[in-house]
């Protein structure tokens, strides 16, 4: 196959340090694989799956080194941005995700017949900035903070998956404690939780400067 | 300030009211308004949910245009009982919450009328609203933060991902989390009572069982207080068969009924020796 | 600037309600729309649709000629082959869709088979669900319990290594009890079994909510 024969030529530096996780005796059939097919096998693998897929593991899938992908990921961001598609190909949740652009919002949504899913309520909202920003954090501390009990705040955000249990304080009581989930990075847009910005950022907002 | 009672605040807040002015209220789930209705000089309040007490106190901090730092403590407890009140006056439920807010402002207030110590170094002193400013300001952050994942949540429903394709298919199953063992436990457990029940439902006394049940009862005791034979009925069709079976034994001349004083318990009996039948 | 302007303006935006009004009617007025922007929606629209689209529909609802839209859509398929792209636009006889390219197909495949197994079907969620509060227990024990066999979801359970055979139950046929692993808490990042969420927990979540 002509494809075979171009990956050749470019292999030498792909390889360079394959470094799996996984079982020596798998590394055995470690294939050649080009720049452009491994960008095409990672597109296409982004595409068929069902949520955001870490570099990691688009590697171990081909078995190629981590960073070989992650070099061929960026590559394509820049692809799809140049060429000014409808689609972007963007990191979320610690993985990668193709999804369409925010531009095209109206008319995808006329064509979807779609309308905005009704959202979280302000007291669910200000309970998950609250465990966002606090976590692990047990029910008490999060009635501390608000001034007010959350119990069905806390319920919605775990029927919603927003929040998962987080294992017990060591405390009185042993209370649950609470964290954000992998669904939380997904609908907030976030790659990971340090992109939230700092809460001390929205100081300004909450005492004003002395003036 | 915890010895503070509820009672106690809701006693003294009508006291503030009645100094109010005439007011024309309106409850709105929208944020509570106080705004000059038209050309009269009433009032009109618009009464809000809140979140809690800190919300309606950074509410009447605002309304009140107070610096949060050197809030008036004297000033914004009333304004806060007098909403309490007003909450009250229009039957809203006032949550605990709110109650344990006013008694540490009231508390606050009688701190703040307290002579300082003079011997005290200016900078050790502590204002005793300190705490009180430092959660307000938290909980703002918060709100502020709250806000921020509101606008978040907005531009990502304006992101789609593709539609679902074959392979999701193949694949039919669904992320587990902790708390999903807990529900599908507990979903396990109320079909399991569900169906006992069921079979309780199912298993059918016929009336010869009955008979035989209440002739072995009335024999092995002598008696039976027929109220509880009846109670044992799992079924309104068990308490039929259960009914019949009497009026059969007492047709057979196998029990008598007897009842010692007017709306007293009434007994199954063997007839035996004694042999009175009602 | 004051403090209390300042604050106004936050009020303001918290407001906003949780719910965003429709776009549909908003897009009435017909807009220009560019080329590049004509073929981005395309291929925009296209990705999201459940079922391939026709050139015809996609014009309707952005209210552009169709011939606009097979030229873009021309011109897409030839962006989409020019670059090697994993993802090919094409038409079948229903319409346009967008899919792998059959090259990578086996790549594709094994990716798919290597999904991470945190996903679990429901049979096996429910027995796992009562092994994980019952444990050590038997499988005609969990069988009284769901009153529904569930030999297959006890071999997959054991495949995913979320439960282990914990010795047999001096009772009649001796029958196997099982256990949760240390890989369920791993994955489901408990410390120790202690560590589950009990009916306490969920009850104070359900319970009392006001303010």
């Amino acid at each position: 196959m002509s494809k075979a024969a171009k990956a050749t030529e470019i292999e030498i530096e792909t390889e360079v340090e394959v470094e799996l996780q996984s079982p020596a005796d798998e590394i055995e059939g470690v294939r050649e694989i080009g720049d452009a097919e491994l960008k095409a096998i990672a597109e296409a693998m982004i595409f068929v799956a069902d949520e955001p897929v870490s570099a990691k593991t688009i590697a171990d899938v081909i078995k190629v080194d981590r960073t070989a992908i992650e070099k061929a990921l960026g590559d394509l961001v820049l692809e799809y941005d140049a060429r000014n598609s409808g689609l972007q190909l963007r990191e979320i949740a610690a993985g990668w995700q193709i999804a369409t652009r925010p531009e095209h919002h109206e008319q995808i949504r006329a064509y979807l017949k779609s309308r905005p899913s009704a959202k979280l309520s302000l007291a669910s909202l200000e309970t998950l900035a609250v465990i966002a920003y606090k976590q692990p954090v047990t029910v008490p501390e999060i009635l501390e903070i608000r001034g007010v009990q959350s119990p069905s705040a806390i319920k919605t955000l775990l029927d919603k998956r927003l929040i998962v249990a987080k294992g017990r304080k060591e405390t009185v009581g042993r209370p649950m404690m609470y964290g954000t989930s992998k669904d939380f990075l997904i609908q907030f847009g976030l790659k990971d939780l340090s992109e939230l910005p700092s809460i001390e950022d929205f100081q300004d907002l909450a005492g004003g400067s002395e003036s | 300030m915890e010895d503070t009672s509820p009672n106690e605040i809701a006693t003294s807040a009508p006291a503030e009211a009645q100094v109010e002015p005439a007011q024309t209220i309106s409850v709105a789930n929208s944020r509570p308004e106080i705004a000059p209705d038209g050309d009269t000089d009433q009032l009109k309040i618009t009464m809000g949910d809140f979140e809690g007490p800190l919300d309606l106190l950074l509410y009447l901090i605002r309304q009140e245009q107070v610096n949060i730092y050197d809030i008036p403590i004297a000033r914004i407890t009333d304004e806060y009982l007098r909403y309490l009140n007003l909450m009250q006056e229009l039957d809203l439920t006032v949550a605990g919450d709110f109650l344990v807010m006013a008694a540490q402002l009231i508390e606050l207030k009688s701190r703040m009328l307290l002579p300082r110590d003079p011997l005290a170094v200016e900078e050790e002193i502590l204002d005793p609203r300190a705490e009180l400013v430092d959660r307000l300001l938290e909980h703002e952050k918060f709100k502020a933060a709250a806000e921020m994942l509101w606008s978040r949540a907005t531009v990502e429903q304006a992101v789609f991902k593709r539609a679902e394709i074959e392979t999701d298919k193949n694949n039919p199953e669904v992320t587990v989390g902790l708390f999903d063992l807990l529900r599908v436990f507990q979903e396990i457990l109320a079909r399991q009572k569900e169906e006992i029940l069921l079979e309780i439902e199912r298993e059918e006394v016929s009336m010869a069982e009955m008979i035989d049940r209440l002739r072995n009862m009335v024999r092995s005791a002598g008696e039976v207080n027929l109220k509880t034979f009846f109670e044992r009925s799992k079924s309104r069709r068990e308490l039929v068969v259960a009914f019949l079976s009497v009026l059969e034994l007492v047709r057979m001349s196998e029990i008598a009924l007897v009842q010692s004083e007017t709306f007293g318990a009434i007994m199954a009996r063997t007839v035996g020796a004694e042999g009175q039948e009602i």
